[in-house]
């Protein structure tokens, strides 16, 4: 599909955020999918990148993407006008809680984007939603705003020089010793800060699910590129088909 | 008017046209049933298939390179008994011939699982992966050594009812020389060229790329070897010989059947763009068209 | 504060840097001393010299495909009194260590050239050429096969007071074969790796690109399997290995320095930018200033 | 050298027309000569393409081009602003003539470029000068308003559609017959063209120059991938260094 770029502005130290225009099935996304963006215009990047859809609307889908590479800076570079060659929404998205759960939202730095569309479902579903977002440093936050729009906000910092100083995990045990309870967490960014909660709550009755990342060559189940490594060991599950989202009982991380 | 006629007969297989996907690239043909019918292909290649379940290589599998990737997948598949009961049983559905990729650590495991796909009656044609570790020799790839190769072959062929291709390996000094090996143990044609062997280095780990450090190279920047590949090798042997490495469109897949491939294969194009092989197709049609090509066998290694 | 030490020593060569142009991409230099010193080189290497002058092979000699080229120059060079007489003094006064790339198509004329050069005084070291076909042996080429390799090696060693480094091909087997062949040989470094053997065809004459056929694939095209071919050797050998293939920027170099490699080479990168070898050199010392590496040491073969 | 694209149009079938600014030695250009132009911003493409200097004036330079391959018509989609990486002036232009000898310039489809800027050189050398330009056919014919400023300009075409129907050779026979002569003849077009002249002329006292064409690696002559047959069959000439002009009796065509 090719979707035409609406706007592409830098929102944070190295974080850009696009916003595209196009036939697309706006209306099925489902938080946690992504879209496998083509780079470049000829033969020399043969790999689309795997971007998690971050906002959608009826005729906008929005991706939030830090530059860590030659895809990335590429598409950091588009100018309003030009056109994205794009695949989805691919892969399994989170599953929704009931009505009134209490529910806990944990990102890290890049992986907060999909947590926005979540966010803005779970809104309707959940009276109190707490969020908590973790970045490194203040200069590379971003969309704390919309995320505040969407429940009780907790920003943290490595180095303390926006919100609270510290990792997401310190922030969640802060909140539980202040009394919170969850009945769900659902979580995205780097693989030590989900293995983290996942052990922190592994021995509660807390449902989980993490999305999860690996290098992807198809994006859609074809080549057995990404697999992960699940606790029943049978056959590995593929992330960009069985997941990114897993039940966090189910995957070794 | 009729239009060009892309049929195309491989070991006595009839395709409806030249234009497969490479195997290990396009699972069991589900994922992309989702973006068009599969019998507009003309055959659907599967992922190779081993006796038992294999988990594969640890992550990451896959690097990006200039104009191709590399892979270590290290033959992860669900194994014989579930492509048998689940894969081919759907694949039989869609109106395609099936060509099973074998592969194995020992020549038992060859003969035992190309024995099976065939006896099924589910499978057109069997394709040997010979790149394969050969355990018992010490872990040195089936596909580099005539004599072993030849062997495994003539082994295989014996309980195979089905056309039997070979899927050469493009790390070996003189493709000839096992093509011709091949040929003597009895395939019915040759699948070549499969990856050639290559490695990235990440600058800021320091460490290869791949979890398995090495890895197997595709995509477009193999094709001017795997061009010439196919074209010595045509000059050689007399059996069909399909052609693939790189493969992305219509001209890529020509140039292939003018340097003396029957069929081709296309790989690592389907990542890039899941519709490659039908865009593909199209695009071999209309060069047909505009040059007055009537039937493939008026450009079959016309470049020889 | 002291800068990066970018310097390295190679067989006894002090070069100043890791970077040289590769063989047969950089003339005998005096094209692209119109564009830079050559002494900010490591060193200057020269094209391929036979005993007498080559004419080549009929044009055309050169194609591009994706990510890279091919090229069948076919050992084009004024022969060794041309060089001796006119290059090798015009390039001893560039105060750079001039590195004479030998090529023949017999034991004999690989000793001959290699000493004369050798003799002259004009030359810090020989580099072997041994892709080229042994007209004796068949034509088959000199680096297949590792007896004749430690052989013509050991031959040419015998006559040759300066370094002697063995350039391999990469079209082979396993090339860790034929570097343990150079090394019992006596060469003492090993540059890898030279074009791997590939062929484009012209859709409209349907006929092969080049006048030759095939020819030699150079380029980004071919990094991953030069490193891995890198990488494979420092696994085994004890003398420096000189890294090339697809080297375009500094982080290619340093990829190949931390897969084992002493040194590099730059071939196809001088005709995308006549300034990509001290393009390259401010690169890498870039990099070493980011990373706080004082020394290339510090890196080599950190990915082993 | 990165040069800014100040004009990219159409000017016949296939064809454009490229005007450059940006820092270049223009006073040094000898007609002839030619640059090598890098083709994209990846590496896909590893190898310039060659390209003829058809006008220079102090500080603009103009290209013609036939779109033929992938490196042309990414030329051809270049926009204005944008900035290509040239080199040159390259190679060995057109050896001028002494002034008042009666010249033939005779150039053919995309080989007549270069000789725009040689013709407007020898205007001032010589009262009376012949240009013949040969074309396939109309839609293909450019610059011929330009060229017939510089002389006595006749077009030929292959079908007739313009000018005399017929090749070049012809209407240089008309022309002899018709009592022109010749001191010099200069020439660039298809090898062919080249060949028949240089026969054509064999026996004469006529001096000619012809400029070459080859695939290119280097351009500068480091690399030996664009040599011609010369006739004392000594170590060949390379094109981009030695030529791409030759003494038509130097060289085998
Ligand atoms: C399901 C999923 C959703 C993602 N969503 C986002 C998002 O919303 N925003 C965002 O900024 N990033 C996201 N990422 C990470 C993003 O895919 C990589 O940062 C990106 O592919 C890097 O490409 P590059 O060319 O810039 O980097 P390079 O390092 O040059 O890329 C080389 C190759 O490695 C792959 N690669 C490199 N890093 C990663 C990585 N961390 N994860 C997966 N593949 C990688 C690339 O896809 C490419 O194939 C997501 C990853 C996955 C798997
Ligand atoms: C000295 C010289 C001056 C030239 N001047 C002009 C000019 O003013 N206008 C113009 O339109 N063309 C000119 N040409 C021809 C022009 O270089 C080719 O048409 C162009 O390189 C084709 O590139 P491509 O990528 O579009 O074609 P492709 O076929 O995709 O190119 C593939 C490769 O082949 C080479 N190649 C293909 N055709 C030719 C050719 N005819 N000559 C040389 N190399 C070729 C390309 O440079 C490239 O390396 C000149 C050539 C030379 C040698
Ligand atoms: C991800 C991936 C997995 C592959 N798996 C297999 C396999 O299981 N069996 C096999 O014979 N070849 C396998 N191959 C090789 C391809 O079938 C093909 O030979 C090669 O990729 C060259 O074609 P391409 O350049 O079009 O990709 C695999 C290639 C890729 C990229
Ligand atoms: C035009 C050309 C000519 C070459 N000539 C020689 C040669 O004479 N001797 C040699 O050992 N290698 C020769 N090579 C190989 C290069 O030295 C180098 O090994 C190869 O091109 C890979 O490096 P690259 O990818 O940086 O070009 C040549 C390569 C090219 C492109
Ligand atoms: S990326 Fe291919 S299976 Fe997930
Ligand atoms: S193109 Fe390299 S010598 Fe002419």
């Amino acid at each position: 599909m090719l979707l035409k770029i609406k706007e592409n502005n830098q929102i944070a130290q190295n974080v850009w955020e696009i916003t595209l225009a196009g036939q697309f099935p706006y209306e099925s996304v489902q938080p946690g999918q992504f879209i496998m963006v083509r780079i470049g215009r000829g033969s020399e990047h043969v790999l689309r990148r795997p971007i998690s859809i971050a906002a959608v609307t009826e005729e906008r889908l929005t991706i939030v993407l830090r530059v860590v590479g030659e895809g990335t800076k590429w598409l950091s570079k588009q100018s309003v006008g030009e056109q994205l060659d794009v695949l989805g929404p691919l892969g399994r998205g989170f599953p929704l809680p009931p009505s009134n759960a209490k529910v806990l939202v944990v990102g890290g730095g890049i992986g907060s984007p999909p947590l926005y569309l979540l966010s803005s479902k779970l809104q309707a579903l959940t009276p109190d939603l707490d969020l908590v977002l973790g970045f490194r440093t203040k200069s590379e936050c971003f969309w704390t705003d919309r995320f505040s729009q969407l429940g009780n906000l907790v920003i943290t910092t490595d180095d303390g020089s926006a919100g609270r100083a510290g990792n997401v995990l310190d922030a969640v045990e802060g909140m539980l010793q202040s009394g919170h309870k969850w009945d769900y967490v659902y979580a995205c960014g780097p693989q030590p800060m989900l293995r983290a909660l996942q052990q922190y709550f592994s021995e509660t009755a807390v449902q989980g699910y993490v999305s999860l990342e690996e290098r992807m060559a198809c994006g859609v189940g074809a080549c057995y590129g990404c697999v992960c490594r699940t606790k029943d060991d049978a056959f590995s599950k593929r992330i960009c088909a069985d997941g990114p989202v897993f039940d966090w009982n189910e995957v070794i991380l | 008017m009729k239009g060009p006629d892309l049929s195309v007969e491989l070991a006595g297989l009839k395709l409806r046209n030249p234009v497969m996907p490479a195997s290990g690239c396009f699972g069991f043909g589900r994922e992309y049933a989702k973006y068009y019918p599969l019998n507009q292909l003309g055959a659907v290649v599967v992922k190779a298939v081993t006796r038992l379940p294999r988990q594969g290589n640890p992550t990451p599998r896959v690097a990006e390179v200039t104009g191709g990737m590399l892979n270590a997948i290290g033959l992860a598949n669900p194994g014989l008994e579930a492509v048998l009961n689940h894969e081919l049983p759907w694949l039989a559905k869609q109106d395609v011939p099936v060509i099973v990729n074998v592969a194995g650590a020992a020549v038992e495991e060859y003969v035992e699982v190309a024995r099976s796909i065939a006896d099924s009656g589910l499978a057109a044609a069997i394709e040997l992966n010979v790149s394969c570790p050969n355990v018992k020799a010490g872990g040195i790839s089936f596909g580099v050594d005539p004599g072993v190769l030849k062997n495994l072959v003539a082994e295989v062929k014996q309980v195979c009812r089905i056309p039997l291709f070979v899927k050469l390996t493009p790390n070996v000094t003189d493709i000839r020389e096992l093509a011709l090996a091949a040929q003597a143990g009895g395939a019915d044609g040759l699948s070549l060229i499969n990856t050639l062997i290559g490695m990235k280095i990440d600058l800021n780990s320091r460490r290869p790329v791949l979890a398995n450090k090495i890895g197997g190279l595709s995509g477009p920047a193999v094709k001017p070897v795997a061009v010439r590949m196919v074209y010595e090798t045509a000059q050689v042997v007399d059996i069909p010989i399909i052609g693939m490495g790189g493969i992305a469109t219509g001209a890529d897949a020509v140039e292939f059947i003018m340097a003396g491939a029957s069929a081709v294969m296309v790989g690592t194009a389907n990542f890039t763009n899941p519709l490659a092989c039908p865009n593909i197709i199209a695009e071999i049609r209309d060069f047909m068209l505009e040059n007055g090509i009537k039937s493939l066998d008026e450009i079959r290694g016309c470049a020889l």
